[in-house]
């Protein structure tokens, strides 16, 4: 315990190393860290306990206390995996910045260092000021992370919008505990339980909830991350979309935790939004061509779906029915940890493209997969994983949450069933348009031949970057092949919130694993066939001939299907949703040998567009109108003086104030 | 007896193409090919060798070997008779669904490994259709689900019962549903033409213009399998808990030779849709599942 | 005793520079200046009734506030050496400079310290007279102006305060030559006789007031003030100059807070307070000169003093540690500022970028520096406004909150907006060539300062904490 | 008698409110600065003799002779224009000025206790805002100087009138008086007009959002 709060007196060491040993120093001490951490959050998760103490130091002179519980440790177990294999990646991909000075460098490494020092400090605080500190310094130092390539306008741009949106946040979880805090004198989060119990539940945990979720991305909160995530640099991307936002997940379970009354309108209202995120996430994402955009946006996806899980589970808990409860919040819980490895994958390999092409925009690249192999199998592994198909991890939580419908479309009331209908449907829509989304990251980056690059340059990242990349993989697998192991976990995690302990019903056990059974089956028949197919093949010709182009025999080159042309008969449809901007110049009458033309598409953020920036900018506009102050004329300041006091005597006298 | 219900699909799967198009010839007064010749096409690939494109990588080659694997293995779920699948668990007509999703995946990145323009225009329609018809299809087995009680095949078609006219109309809808996204799902007629000789308005057939030998073999032979899987789907319909399994297995196969001789006058008759029209047509299954599921809605709180 | 000491001693020492005109003479009296007053310090902080004639006695509030002046007066005239090596003024203006900054350091310790109504408002007049041959040292049009409007309205201001002080003289029928002092009028309970007469006052006093709070409607000079005057200078408008402001309000304030006058008077700083916090976010969204926003910030903070001493409760005590943490941070920032001027060679946002290249140390104390004044954890201005808002919101102001949040949101977008522009962005082409050399050793006073404000930020001191809560102990709680 | 003082105070400050001419103010400014003088001689009675020196002394020479004299020779010296512009015209200065002094009165009235005479008060307080309203109405800085050294003509009689218990403030209102006085002249007035031809307020808004 103690040692945990020493650590952070090594972090200054950045400031002190070379610059060379700098990105090895960092894996070390996040290592250590990740270490200390298990060693505090295993125990907890292995025999269920409730790790309680207190540290050195104080804050206000209070000793800062912590309290372990499972929820905690299961989250804290979540942010180890993915900053050590974050941390491990950095060193390969922070050698793209060599022209940086050390400082950047010391800098960027000492707010990572605090970024996952603070998330482990989120999970572990039970006293809300220290977790607000916290919850601030991880906004801070994701934000120092955020704008590394700060010479550049529009990342510094992004960075201070993220900035804002975090301190939004902020404040408002400020206002909401000072609210529980006037009523129960007690800033702890326990004292949520007291209120909750005594007011009205709704309007505090609304607060809370937007609070929360500006941090976790639930449309339309989510207008950051679409541009922090490709500002930053591509580990801390990971690292952020992997825990980072996960951490508003935490705050809003740890909320619900303490939640006393008005379940079903809570889980109804954490559904529909949830349900709106996940389409709009997804929807959006098909139709951007930075890979990181569109990542960002599958961020939010994910973060929908989730959601979805939890409402549900909500809903059950209203309805005092243990299995959707469970189902519920088990596949919501699940995909956390899911989301966590497969999205952070999905940016490291998106990292090693960047490394090596110096380019994010899918219409430019192609036909990698010949050149890196590796990195073509994690992105394609990751892509099934997210697009949750079996046999991968992502197809368990979505499987288990699809059950949770499946059960309360069974044993709810009506009103209610309907509500899960759409919620399937809008689930069902989600995984369609995410196979679409994908088909298209993974075919037009990878396969077919190279548009804009050239291939020669590019070489597969060194089997020391790939380490922790097949780490994240295999750990994919293992979810998605053994889900059966992990369950007792995953329900505890959701019986935590119905307040009771319950037993899992076999049928869902011999559902699980028989969910493994069938993976088996399906890789067994693959195999079997691909041996068949090998052996039949053997003493057959196989000739290579350049692509059948219907009898046109040019370079395919250009003729190639871009990412644009792939999404536009889905975005034709719903161009007006998207708000797409095309640019284009129309060939005229009179030209008659036309010059080469460009045709790029790309879409703005509706709600960022039509909500805030409109709303931000009327306010200025009021604010403006105050702006006459300032005048430079003497005469005016006195006049100032002489006008309030008249008016605050006139105020006087008629006993307004 | 597990096994019993995959041996027949499989078998039944052999001559099922063969019936459409006899079925079409006869309609458009021709003579037309014996009811095994497809399988006879499927046989001669298989003893064909392969030629890869220069542009392909190892997607391009394990793709059809997934996409075998899928179907074969969706159509482990299916029950048949009385019988459970090889495997039956809670909602496993969501695993059904995403198995065949993995397939399709696969085919559609295969597509773009080519680097051909025309396998990408087929892929990207594949995939938006297919993620069109996704959640036509959920609601409506979620509404059987709902209707029954039950989330496995095997349960709903066990207590599956149409009593009362809205279950009349209910199951027509449902069958009137089902036979469309069955259309969409092997991509027939009116939504893609196999027959169809221009690249430009072709969807499944395009996508598969580079493969050959064992693979086209595989793709082929796949493609009747899941015709004769969904066919199951109709068909368990019409089994009653009393029946025997040779009544069970006769009636199996009059339905799917009913099935594949509907699809054949189907296709000889109708003609195809624009493509820009395709999306509409699919999208408006949706409603329909949700029309069913709202009727169903209706009978169980009638009867509760 | 000493305090006449003293005062010989700072007048020696001014005249001392004036008159001996050479860089080490400077040296040697600046040092003796800073021994003396860290002296002075020292002997009010042992014991508290030592000496002092009775116009003057120490109380708590005295001395945090002495303490601060003296911590930001020695960093602020180690600046201005700086300040002048790089500026090569020649020795007359310097022999000014640095006397008229002893004077007013000498001043501004007894306004803190004086128990007199009458001296306390000499002694404020006088520190406008001091700061506006400080504001006039570059001797330019621009200083000449600003230094022309500071003084010619803040002496006006003033004077409307005098009138208020000779109203309470009238009112308050206390008679003999230490007429009116804040001690004899908070023992014994003070009568209101004619409540409209104590309101007047109170009205003129505060607004006369204004000018050195730095808070609406008087701001508007130290606005012009701070973006012109020399760096240190801004640094101890900002700083000190604003707590004379604000003890000379609290005083009177005190005075009030036990009689029926308490509920009026906190309306009348309700207003004032949001009326601050409103231009001066209005104006912050405006301005394209970052001297003038980070005066502008000044004013914010100031908007929130007066909410949270409106609202009393907690927020006395978030009010005192504010200001405390405030005046090390904003003295630090505007010390940053003067570096800046120097590097860019102007004070539009605009034409600057790149100081975190040219000076890495520097740009990681302003990071820290802005992370603190925007009040963003691990700052001490975090707790004091949660603890301000706190107490808002626990007497009904629910709304107001929202408000004030929204205008923070808007404050800290535009600040971090024009403090990232001067950090982050390329260097201008216009100083790509001779580039301005910072040396390390120039940063080590606001690093010293941050450092302090961190700490009572994190973790405020007992003794500190026993001083505010013996500072606001008459106050109701 | 003193009454009678203030009363010819009061005159004088209609007649600065309607003067055309610089000059004329100034020596207005020099009758005020005797009335004052008169009033300290009759109405500080009871406090002791020094402080009632220095209060005469300061008057006298102050506001009768020195400051007055010092603005003369600056206006001559910087040939500032003789003609004063007002932006409202004689008569509605003449009826703002009654209006003012009205307000005062009336102010008087809330305010005046046992120390505070209502005359006093009136005459201060319309002297006061009369000055206000010099600086606010005129354009040249000398004129804002003028309307400056009116109110604090006011502020002086204001303290005359509870000068007997509190000659401490007094004292204080004295030593304002000098403080300001001097920087005003020995710096500014020299630098600005050497700054700024024609003093004119318009040219000091470069400070300006």
């Amino acid at each position: 315990m103690t040692v945990f709060f020493i650590i952070p007196v090594l972090s200054f060491l950045y400031f002190l190393l070379p610059k060379k040993v700098l990105t090895w120093y960092n894996l070390i001490l996040t290592a250590l860290l990740v270490g200390i951490s298990s060693f505090l959050a295993i125990p907890v998760i292995i025999d269920k306990t409730v790790f309680e103490g207190s540290s050195i130091f104080t804050l206000w002179g209070s000793p800062i206390s912590v309290s372990i519980d499972l929820l905690s440790a299961f989250f804290i177990m979540v942010i180890n995996i993915t900053v050590l294999t974050g941390a491990w990646f950095a060193i390969a991909y922070m050698r793209l910045y060599q022209q940086y000075s050390k400082v950047n460098f010391s800098l960027h490494f000492f707010f990572f260092f605090w970024l996952f020092y603070s998330m482990l400090m989120v999970c572990m605080f039970p006293n809300v000021i220290s977790f607000l500190v916290a919850w601030e310094i991880m906004s801070i130092s994701s934000f120092v992370l955020v704008i590394f390539e700060h010479k550049k306008k529009e990342v510094l741009k992004a960075g201070i919008n993220y900035l804002v949106q975090m301190h939004i946040g902020a404040l408002l979880l400020m206002v909401a505990f000072i609210l529980i805090y006037n009523y129960t004198g007690n800033y702890t989060w326990n004292g949520l339980s007291t209120y909750f119990s005594q007011n009205e539940n709704i309007p505090i945990f609304l607060l809370f909830f937007i609070g929360f979720g500006i941090k976790a991305g639930f449309v339309p909160f989510h207008t950051w991350l679409p541009h922090a995530h490709p500002a930053a640099p591509t580990h801390i991307s990971g690292i952020m979309s992997g825990v980072m936002i996960k951490m508003g997940i935490y705050g809003i379970l740890r909320v619900l935790l303490h939640i006393q009354a008005n379940f079903l309108e809570i889980g109804i209202i954490i559904l529909i939004i949830s349900a709106i995120s996940g389409i709009a996430g997804v929807g959006t994402a098909i139709i951007q061509h930075d890979l990181k955009k569109l990542l960002a946006y599958h961020s939010i996806e994910n973060i929908g779906i989730i959601g979805i899980g939890i409402g549900v589970g909500m809903i059950g808990i209203a309805s005092e029915n243990n299995l959707i409860t469970m189902l519920g919040f088990g596949g919501g819980i699940l995909h956390v940890l899911n989301h966590s490895l497969f999205k952070s994958l999905l940016f490291y390999t998106t990292g090693s493209v960047y490394m090596n092409t110096h380019t994010r925009t899918i219409d430019h690249l192609g036909g990698l997969i010949k050149k890196m192999p590796h990195t073509a199998v994690l992105f394609l592994v990751a892509s099934i994983a997210i697009c949750g198909l079996p046999p991968l991890n992502g197809f368990v939580s979505e499987f288990l949450i699809y059950n949770s419908f499946a059960e309360s479309m069974i044993s709810l009331s009506i009103g209610l069933k309907i509500l899960m209908m759409f919620a399937m449907l809008s689930l069902a829509v989600i995984g369609g348009l995410a196979i679409f989304c994908f088909t298209k990251a993974f075919g037009i980056t990878f396969l077919g031949t190279a548009r804009k690059i050239n291939l020669e340059t590019v070489q597969e990242v060194n089997w020391f970057t790939l380490i922790p990349q097949y780490f994240i993989l295999i750990l994919i697998f293992a979810i998605g092949l053994f889900p059966q192991y992990g369950l007792n976990l995953i329900f505890d995690l959701s019986g935590l919130f119905a307040h009771q302990s319950f037993v899992v019903p076999n049928r869902t056990i011999s559902t699980i694993s028989s969910i493994s059974l069938y993976s088996f089956l399906f890789i067994g028949i693959t195999i079997l066939i691909y041996v068949l197919r090998s052996i039949s093949n053997r003493k057959k010709p196989i000739e290579t001939a350049p692509t059948w182009g219907c009898a046109y025999n040019g370079s395919a080159k250009n003729l190639q299907y871009t990412a644009s042309s792939y999404a536009e008969n889905y975005a034709h449809d719903m161009d007006k949703l998207l708000n797409q901007k095309t640019h284009y110049k129309k060939i005229k009458e009179e030209d008659i040998f036309p010059q080469e033309r460009t045709y790029e598409t790309h879409s703005e953020s509706v709600i960022e567009e039509k909500l805030y920036i409109r709303i931000s900018n009327r306010l200025q506009r009021i604010f403006n109108r105050f702006a006459f102050v300032q005048t430079g004329k003497t005469q005016h300041y006195i006049m100032y003086m002489f006008v309030l006091l008249i008016v605050l005597i006139i105020l006087t006298i008629f006993n307004v104030i | 007896m597990k096994g019993l219900g995959f041996i027949i699909i499989f078998l039944s799967s052999f001559f099922f193409l063969g019936i459409i198009t006899r079925v079409k010839s006869i309609a458009s007064g021709r003579k037309g090919p014996g009811l095994f010749q497809p399988m006879w096409d499927i046989f001669r690939l298989l003893k064909k060798g392969t030629i890869y494109s220069s542009t392909t990588s190892f997607i391009f080659k394990i793709a059809p070997i997934i996409y075998f694997a899928t179907i074969l293995s969706a159509s482990f779920l299916l029950p048949f008779h009385n019988e459970p699948g090889l495997l039956s668990f809670q909602g496993d007509f969501i695993a059904f669904s995403y198995m065949l999703a993995l397939g399709k995946f696969f085919m559609i990145i295969a597509a773009l490994d080519t680097g051909s323009a025309f396998q990408g225009m087929g892929a990207s329609r594949e995939a938006l259709y297919s993620l069109l018809v996704e959640p036509a299809f959920f609601i409506l087995f979620a509404s059987f689900a709902m209707f029954t009680g039950y989330t496995s095949f095997y349960e709903i078609y066990n207590s599956i019962y149409f009593a009362s006219y809205i279950a009349i109309f209910a199951g027509v809808l449902a069958a009137y549903n089902l036979f469309q996204i069955i259309m969409i799902e092997n991509s027939r007629v009116p939504y893609d033409d196999p027959k169809t000789h221009l690249e430009l308005t072709m969807i499944h057939e395009v996508m598969v213009l580079d493969n050959s030998g064992f693979d086209l073999a595989l793709i082929q032979f796949a493609s009747s399998l899941k015709f004769v899987i969904f066919g199951t789907l109709i068909s368990n319909f019409f089994f009653t808990p009393d029946l025997s399994v040779y009544m069970g297995i006769l009636i199996f196969i009059v339905i799917q030779f009913l099935f594949a001789v509907i699809v054949g006058i189907a296709e000889s008759f109708r003609a195809r849709h624009k493509l820009r029209n395709n999306n509409k047509a699919i999208v408006i299954l949706t409603p329909i599942s949700i029309l069913i599921f709202l009727s169903m809605l209706m009978l169980i709180t009638n009867q509760i | 005793m000493e305090l006449i000491i003293y005062i010989i001693a700072v007048f020696g020492l001014a005249a001392f520079v004036y008159f001996v005109r050479n860089k080490k003479a400077h040296y040697i009296a600046a040092i003796l200046f800073c021994c003396v007053q860290l002296t002075l310090n020292y002997l009010i902080i042992v014991d508290r009734n030592v000496f002092l004639e009775y116009f003057f006695k120490s109380d708590a509030l005295s001395i945090i506030f002495i303490s601060i002046l003296t911590i930001t007066g020695i960093t602020t005239i180690i600046n201005s050496f700086v300040y002048f090596e790089n500026r090569k003024d020649n020795y007359f203006r310097r022999g000014i400079y640095l006397a008229s900054l002893f004077v007013l350091f000498a001043c501004m310790t007894g306004v803190f310290l004086s128990d007199n109504i009458n001296i306390l408002w000499i002694l404020a007049e006088a520190t406008t007279l001091c700061i506006s041959l400080l504001i006039y040292h570059d001797r330019n049009e621009e200083a000449l102006e600003a230094t022309w409007k500071y003084f010619f309205v803040s002496t006006i201001g003033l004077s409307f305060s005098f009138i208020g002080i000779l109203l309470l003289n009238a009112a308050t029928n206390v008679t003999g030559f230490s007429s009116l002092t804040f001690s004899s009028l908070m023992a014994e309970e003070i009568l209101i006789t004619n409540q409209f007469l104590f309101q007047i006052s109170f009205l003129l006093i505060i607004i006369g007031f204004s000018v050195k709070m730095e808070a609406f409607p008087l701001h508007t000079v130290c606005i012009d003030a701070i973006s012109v005057a020399p760096g240190p200078v801004s640094a101890i408008i900002s700083s000190s100059l604003m707590n004379v402001g604000f003890v000379s309000m609290f005083r009177f304030y005190q005075i009030f807070a036990n009689t029926s006058l308490y509920p009026w008077m906190n309306h009348v700083l309700l207003i004032i307070g949001v009326l601050s916090l409103l231009i001066a976010t209005v104006y912050m969204l405006k301005v394209d000169n970052y001297k003038r926003l980070i005066a502008y910030s000044s004013i914010e903070h100031m908007g929130l003093v007066t909410l949270g001493v409106a609202v009393g409760g907690f927020a006395f005590y978030a009010v005192i540690l504010h200001l405390i943490i405030h005046s090390f941070t904003k003295a630090s920032i505007l010390y940053q500022t003067s570096q800046f001027v120097r590097i860019f060679k102007t004070k539009n946002i605009e034409g600057t970028g790149g100081y975190f290249e040219m000076s890495p140390l520097g740009g990681v104390i302003m990071i820290f520096l802005f992370l603190i004044i925007m009040g963003i954890p691990p700052s001490g201005l975090f707790f004091t406004k949660l603890m301000i808002f706190q107490s808002l919101i626990a007497s009904g102001y629910l709304w107001l909150v929202i408000i004030i949040l929204l205008l923070l949101v808007f404050i800290l977008w535009s600040f971090g907006k024009s403090i990232f522009h001067i950090l982050f962005l390329k260097i201008p082409e216009s100083i790509k060539e001779n580039k301005v050399k910072i040396n390390n050793w120039e940063h080590v006073p606001q690093l010293f300062l941050l450092l302090i404000a961190l700490y009572i930020g994190i973790n405020p001191p007992d003794f500190l904490s026993t001083l505010i809560n013996e500072a606001i102990q008459y106050l109701p709680k | 008698m003193s009454n009678l003082l203030i009363i010819l105070f009061l005159i004088t400050l209609f007649y600065i409110a309607i003067s055309g001419r610089l000059f004329v103010c100034i020596n207005l400014l020099i009758v005020q600065g005797l009335i004052l003088f008169g009033v300290a001689f009759l109405s500080l009675t009871e406090i002791n003799i020094i402080n009632l020196l220095v209060v005469l002394t300061e008057t006298l020479l102050f506001k009768a002779i020195i400051l007055p004299y010092y603005i003369k020779r600056i206006v001559t010296k910087n040939k500032i224009k003789r003609q004063v512009s007002p932006f409202m015209s004689g008569f509605s200065s003449l009826l703002t000025v009654s209006l003012l002094i009205l307000l005062s009165f009336i102010l008087g009235m809330y305010l005046k206790n046992d120390q505070l005479k209502l005359i006093y008060l009136t005459v201060a307080f319309s002297s006061i805002l009369t000055g206000l309203l010099l600086i606010v109405s005129r354009k040249e800085i000398i004129q804002h100087i003028i309307g400056y050294i009116i109110l604090e003509n006011g502020v002086v009689l204001l303290s005359f009138s509870l000068g007997n218990e509190t000659p401490m403030a007094v004292n204080a209102g004295i030593l304002l008086d000098i403080l300001i006085s001097i920087l005003l002249f020995g710096l500014f007035m020299n630098r600005l007009s050497k700054t700024y031809k024609d003093l004119d307020i318009d040219q000091l808004n470069k400070l300006a959002d």
